[in-house]
């Protein structure tokens, strides 16, 4: 099982997780995040001092996935969540040593 | 004897002046009310857009549109002709004079009385085009309405032109000022187009709602306290017995009216959806006193109030249909002031005897037909030239911070989500 | 002569509806204060309910209550007859006939005036029971209070009933009012039970802060600014030189004592605490503004001062008791009107030689017997009917989805966080 | 005759009584308006000081203050000499006696109106000093300033002392109110120093946006709206035609100040940075409210737009360049009251022929030097004795959490972030 | 060492809290998530316009365990996030290469 | 490819953000969470009642590494958002199995 974590453009996510259901991908965490990276941020105006955010609001997707479903999960969030324009976000995969379902105390690949 | 009338005068401009304030204060009541009914992230510019417009309006009125609205002497009954800036107040001498054409409030009462009626009728525009007109081609459109559009069908009715002769009744405006705000707004959704995303392919409505209901709340009894000033400084004088009378049935009236439509807009969304939309209550209370403007004194009590339910069930249905027609009104400002509007002024010969519908209807007709078509070629206008319309990009990112360099709360929301 | 009474009465009618709209303005106040002290979930609710309330009691005091409370000819000095609407307003010879029983303002600008009591008495409620009551089982109860609880009581004392007769003396309404409005909030309390997680088993009080200091400080100050309406306009008369005198002593008063008020409680907490807690400051200026609601004519502006000081002090001690008695008040409406309620009037005897203690405690026992009985009865009728509480998981999740199925911030807060 | 002047004395004191309560509704406003422009955790403590200094300051003045400032009989034309509480109100054989010297409207009315601008005055100064300055020393200065320091000054000009007999002319308070606030302010910051990480060290101004634009903007509206009380109330007298004329066009000039004010802020901003700052739209507002009221009613109303847009571009500049002199001022206070009030003085000559330059400039001094210097050996005194700014922890973590004890806003920001 | 990531219902925060604070656990890092899984969401009503609220409130932990222990703390979380109804949540292990105190400097197990 | 997952305190980003820039690191993601550890919260009142906070506010980072930048990059968090005194967080590393950059589909370690 893998833990495939992405972080993307917030306008995407209702994209994106409708294009995961279509995969049958049962479940997804989602936290509000701030992204810093090659996309720069803006600059705003307060009372004649100018300032800049740095920060961007992203959006982070965590996704438990069976080994055999982690292709499918990355292209699938690549192809809906690419805009082409810098910022697009990154996808990390990770190892899952276990995952569980708490409602049952199933674990492994059942859990998800 | 004469210092009776001093008094007289004195108390009739003090009643002008409260009055006044009262309406004033309307301007935070549509503040508060659009503030609270629009997303975070196009709050600060809706705010600048209020404040602003209320200022350009008492500028714009005082340079020119007060003379347009009530010149010293008219061209013709339909055209007032132009003149500028305020004349000389009343003398003493003339006051003191007595008998029916002696002045019997300050003529600086009386303009700040109606500068603060032009302000609430821009008011009315400034929420249906929330959340996607640009700052400056609104404020362009604020100045031009104030001192010209306004004025002009002001002139027709209460500065004694073709409509005051022909009949028509509306006595503290739902026409003048609530329709005619909404026709103007009308013509600026109409070329403006609804909110992305706020309409479906498929005919689905995207409900947006707003960030902040307590504001809208806090606007709405702002509005229903500031209407006291409305209804009750429109009936003009106070100082004897018979005037004191109307203008205390007017306050009545127009709370019940009030009332009614908060209990009707209330019982009518319970109904159909089994939820108490607060957002509609509220437009409903500005039914139900958008329903009593045009008519506040002959109604009795019971019957202003069924007037204001009237106007709350009506605004409720108002606000579907302009949705299935994807009018888009982040605010409900179209339903409430015009179609309400036109509800209270076909209401008035109900009561008033001096009233006909033939008369109603000539004045809706003319109101709403001039305010609509000069708006809409202004705004026209303003597309082509400047344009009306954010971008997409700061649409979707809020007009906030492309308008105004600021958020409205920085702290409480995350920007562009 | 008769034109100086036609403007005597036109004075004070100006004057009463100025003092009326002050008053209705505190509706807002109440709105925004207990807004700001309800967690964000519960918000939207509150607001529904406090706007609601406002029209229900307009309507049922205009239908029937009115005429309850100040009857043309009562049947007895304890019960009133029931009559309903509004009669027709003074005639000029009926003003200009001068003379002690003349009218000297209008009876519609007294209805007002009458109006926004009742519906401040009701508002008290809303914030008791707040967070937890259902939205329509409220209003129902809403509607009975202010058509026939409400205005019996009222009858007692300002109808010319018992109460009056008996020489119980209560200026503005410490008691007709507040205390009357506290006692229904109470049977409320107890009939409902505190929010769930208010208490622990081990008799700990788990803190749930108001989500918006902002809107509970603003509502007080509303509060406050209406309050002179409230007292300043039960004068009845302004229009000599004693009234006057009078009217603006009541200000003086009224406004000193609220700043006692705010003092006192602010020392008081710092004195427990170490720490300047606002919303018992806030809670300190009302009460400072219900303890000299029943005599703000009679003590000088220092003992006015005093007073009000009284009752910050008082307040604070009553909140943190009815916590220790598990009675969940989340804004504190039953100290602030009820307990200093009854302070306020145990003090006119102090500066009123026209009052005495007897009579103040025959008032309290009557007017908090009278509408505590008769609320638990109708309470428990609806609670038997069709229920007073939300369930868990509707309290749980906030009562906004469940009764208004909107969010009060939804761009601020995460929905059942 | 005698009734005349019995309701001649009724309406002035009630026209007095009305604008002290929009006075004091200015209390909110500056509670909003500085809730809306500090960060959200050090709302609550903001909120707490506003409400206190009003409390504070009506005790206060009533104790010793009002006597201080309007003396019975003053020791000199600088010194009043001290005396406590309020007097007896006038008689009614004193009214109708009639004559110049007759007293034409109630005692204690004068007073409620005079409490109330020494709470204004003392507003102003909350502002500047926010976000960083201990609740309890404030306080403390609070009560010296409004027994004491305010008072002096305002005797000098409207207590019958010197600069009244040298020629200043200052109609509602630019001076004696605005810019005396704003000088003890001053006094603050310049002890008290900027926030932390205001100023970074190579002269970058840090931004540190307020939390909640639409409470900022409904303050302003308050401020606007009480103002009408404020300006329209410092006429003293409505009574005849004359006043009545000259309170009309108070408002409106008061109205017309604002409006250009706002115009010209965001036509200012907008030309140097391209985006509409609200914020500086809202101090352009009050700029402009604060140009005119040294001098409300000999300019025309176009002249008064004129002013108001003086101040409006005014304050712009002030409040960047305060920023380069790093005086930190969050909700510019100093540049609206202190700067603009100046401006306003110096306006005066232009169209009152009974002012002068040199008495404008005397009075400036005056009332700047004294009140400054009182202020900083006061500010001084309580930071030797028990300091006046928070720790770097409790600035870090919000004033709200360390004063107060509760956060403003719990559920819509973290603590801390 | 075991990065344990649980996706529980918030009400259940404070309770989870205690019991692993009762297991000697001595830090744990909490993020407000939206979770899309099973549990449907609900139907909320603006202005007459219906609308489904697809996400559902969720808190997310974070703990840094020894492998001696993660068993307990996995058991201890279900047992006491366990409402049975749907919703529940999941709990994800996965490999820990390092851990380290930042006050201290210290890395490994005495991290944690 | 590590994933570097670092609990700071919140006042403590801005100097890690250019601490890391200034190592090369090209992107991180920042989560607003709460913490719970040796750390104590503070207590509260609210109307004569007190309450404990126990969560206290941190920040998260989260960075995606090449192996070879590992430790300066581990060094580098810990030098800058170090204080000394409790509460100063953790550090988490954990191995990742892959990265892609979502905008080119670049994967590895070209993707960071
Ligand atoms: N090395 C990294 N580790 C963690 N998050 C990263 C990393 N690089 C980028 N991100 C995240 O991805 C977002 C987009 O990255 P950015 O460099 O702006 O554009 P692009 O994705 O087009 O390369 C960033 O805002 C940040 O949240
Ligand atoms: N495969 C998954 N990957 C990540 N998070 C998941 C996954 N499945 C479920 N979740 C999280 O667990 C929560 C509960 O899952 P859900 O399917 O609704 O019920 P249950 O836990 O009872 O199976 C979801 O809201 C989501 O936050
Ligand atoms: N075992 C752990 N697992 C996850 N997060 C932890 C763990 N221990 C500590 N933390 C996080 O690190 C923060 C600081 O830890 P704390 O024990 O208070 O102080 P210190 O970092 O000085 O040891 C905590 O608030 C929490 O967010």
């Amino acid at each position: 099982m893998k833990l495939v974590t992405a972080v993307i453009k917030p306008f995407k996510l209702e994209e994106v997780r409708e294009a995961l259901s279509g995969l049958g991908v049962s479940g997804i965490t989602v936290t509000e995040v701030k992204g810093f990276g090659r996309q720069k941020g803006h600059t705003e105006l307060y009372r004649g001092a100018e300032y800049t955010v740095d920060f961007l609001p992203k959006t982070k997707l965590e996704i438990g996935v069976d080994d055999g479903q982690l292709d499918e999960v990355v292209n699938t969030i690549i192809s809906t969540a690419q805009t082409g324009k810098i910022g697009d976000g990154k996808i990390f995969v990770t190892e899952l040593v276990n995952a569980i379902r708490i409602r049952t105390g199933e674990a492994g690949a059942e859990a998800l | 004897m004469e210092q009776l009338l001093e008094l007289s005068y004195a108390l009739d401009t003090f009643y002008f002046l409260m009055s006044g304030a009262l309406v004033m204060w309307m301007a935070a009541g549509f503040s508060m009310l659009e503030a609270g009914m629009v997303r975070a992230k196009n709050t600060a510019e809706i705010l600048t857009k209020n404040i602003s417009l209320f200022a350009i309006a008492c500028i714009a009125y005082m340079l020119v549109g007060y003379n347009i609205m009530y010149p010293a002497e008219a061209v013709s009954q339909y055209w007032p002709g132009i003149s500028f800036l305020l004349g000389a107040d009343n003398t003493t001498e003339a006051v003191t004079a007595g008998g029916d054409d002696a002045p019997y409030y300050s003529g600086m009462s009386d303009f700040f009385f109606q500068v603060v009626f032009v302000a609430t009728a821009m008011s009315i525009v400034s929420g249906a085009v929330a959340e996607r007109m640009k700052l400056w081609a609104f404020l362009t459109f604020a100045l031009v309405f104030t001192a010209f559009i306004y004025p002009l069908q002001g002139f027709w009715k209460w500065g004694g032109g073709f409509l005051q002769e022909s009949g028509f009744s509306d006595f503290a405006g739902s026409g003048v000022v609530h329709m005619c705000g909404a026709a103007a707004a009308l013509a600026g959704v109409l070329l403006l187009g609804a909110r992305r995303g706020k309409y479906g392919a498929d005919g689905s409505v995207k409900p947006m709602p707003g960030a902040n209901m307590p504001l809208a709340t806090l606007g709405t009894f702002i509005l229903w306290m500031g209407w006291f000033g409305f209804n009750g400084g429109s009936e003009l004088k106070i100082s004897n017995v018979e005037e004191a009378n109307a203008v205390a049935l007017i306050f009545v009236n127009t709370n019940l009216a009030a009332a009614g439509g908060v209990v009707a807009a209330l019982l009518t969304v319970r109904l159909i959806w089994g939820k108490a939309d607060l957002t509609m209550a509220l437009n409903g209370a500005l039914a139900g006193l958008v329903a009593i403007t045009a008519e506040p004194l002959t109604p009795t009590p019971l019957l202003a109030t069924l007037f204001g339910g009237l106007g709350g069930v009506l605004v409720v249905f108002s606000i579907i249909t302009l949705d299935r027609l994807k009018l888009d009104d982040p605010v409900g400002a179209i339903s409430v002031h015009g179609v309400v509007g036109i509800l209270g002024l076909l209401l008035v010969p109900l009561t008033n005897t001096d009233a006909n519908f033939g008369s109603q209807l000539l004045g809706i007709a003319a109101i709403f037909g001039w305010t609509f078509f000069a708006s809409l070629i202004l705004w026209g206008l303003l597309k082509g030239i400047v344009g009306i319309r954010v971008s997409e990009q700061e649409e979707y990112e809020g007009v906030d911070l492309s308008e105004c360099g600021i958020e409205a709360y920085p702290e409480f929301t995350k920007p562009g989500i």
